[in-house]
């Protein structure tokens, strides 16, 4: 279990590589990784429905960040039998094309660690202190709106505390 | 004294990250916190309008408008997180 | 879109950044990589209820898996808005610690690529013409076989032919 | 003539990893070839012993029971798969 908060990117191949180094009881591997686009999409619209982006930048509450995203992360562990987890999150401006986060998990089972991937990152973006200022290509800064999706996301796991494996 | 933050656009109309402030008396739940911010100005009164759109973390863990504060607490007011 | 069946092995971070490289509108890259352990587990128990082994090899149906392959690709294609998508499937002999298969989805959209990318593997473990032949220590060779729950997982997806987003 | 493939531990029964036949009259369809073929020898018959562990490919598509088979076709048995 590892949870990291950073300004700096990460090697996204190495990151995954150091989850199952040498841990030969692991036979599934999953990850997320979210990204900066070039546009924003509030509605969840396709591409062209978006304005232009510069650049995006991440504020977070230092302390409580950590301290939710290893919450998170232990109800993982706890719901699935997991061999290693892992979240890297990312704070300060980025531009697109840019790693945001990153959530993986490694267990013996496919579906435990797929599933658990699913969870980190639903139950993240609506749990860690963080919150993303736009930066338009005018260089206008507007803040995102949370998403009711993201929301009914996250609360899907309230009612499926441990799915099947 | 009471630590208070503010974070992303709360901050920008607050005008301030972060204070000490002396909880008047009578002010015992986030609930009276959030009433009471407002009357400290109009940065404070436009930041809060909306309590929808607030949330409350007590000594980093999240709070309800019932839930206690009092002096020594660090109070953070914030926006729903987009973060991942 | 792209699907490989080789004999070597393949660097996951490279295959990952080359599925985002250069595309914008990426905003989330899901992936999924099958890893042979070192102990069987038929009955998907816990590592210590297995019998110890010391390879795996994959046999396959040159022709029929590419074709398989790329008609499971093309219909996560058409059930998911999808900027990319890849498979990457070994066979031969492989050592513990060693991948078999990757599969990885980018989207605009977080939800769209977690999902697809469970489809892929779901749908590959019943669809793909693969067989595995387990090695022990003693150097005993036994046929892997099917899993029903491989059969449920893969028999969801009919019932939801396409998640909301 | 019909091509036949074997894959798995099929192939380790059938002693061969595909042939060409001839099909004999009244083998039309894929249930008429799985139970002719276990007249050609006890690897054949131990191969089919169980048809709910055998799948079957006819031109490299999944095929059924009432499927037809004819010259010319490839026609691939093997046990349910285990990839991924």
């Amino acid at each position: 279990m590892s949870v990291r908060v950073q300004r700096e990117s990460f090697d996204l191949g190495r990151e995954l590589a150091a989850l199952s180094a040498g841990n030969l009881a692991v036979g599934g591997l999953a990850s997320f990784v979210g990204l900066v686009r070039d546009f924003d999409d509030p509605a969840g619209r396709s591409p062209q429905g978006g304005t232009a982006l510069a650049a995006m930048t991440l504020e977070h509450y230092p302390g409580m960040t950590e301290k939710m995203l290893e919450r998170i992360e232990a109800e993982a562990n706890r719901r699935w039998e997991l061999e290693a987890s892992l979240i890297v999150h990312r704070y300060g401006r980025m531009e697109p094309g840019e790693p945001i986060v990153l959530v993986a998990c490694a267990s013996a089972h496919r579906q435990a660690a797929l599933e658990a991937c699913q969870f980190l990152i639903d139950w993240l973006k609506t749990q860690a202190p963080f919150w993303k200022v736009e930066e338009t290509a005018e260089g206008e800064g507007r803040w995102v709106e949370a998403r009711d999706s993201d929301e009914a996301a996250a609360a899907r796991w309230l009612q499926k505390p441990k799915a099947a494996e | 004294m009471t630590r208070l933050l503010y974070f992303a656009w709360l901050k920008s109309h607050t005008g301030t990250a972060e204070e000490e402030v002396e909880l008047p008396a009578g002010i015992a739940t986030v609930g009276d916190l959030l009433a009471w911010l407002p009357s400290r100005g109009a940065g404070f009164a436009k930041a809060l309008e909306d309590p929808s759109r607030i949330r409350v973390a007590v000594n980093q863990e999240y709070a309800r408008s019932g839930d206690p504060v009092a002096a020594g607490d660090e109070v953070a007011l914030f926006p729903p997180v987009t973060g991942g």
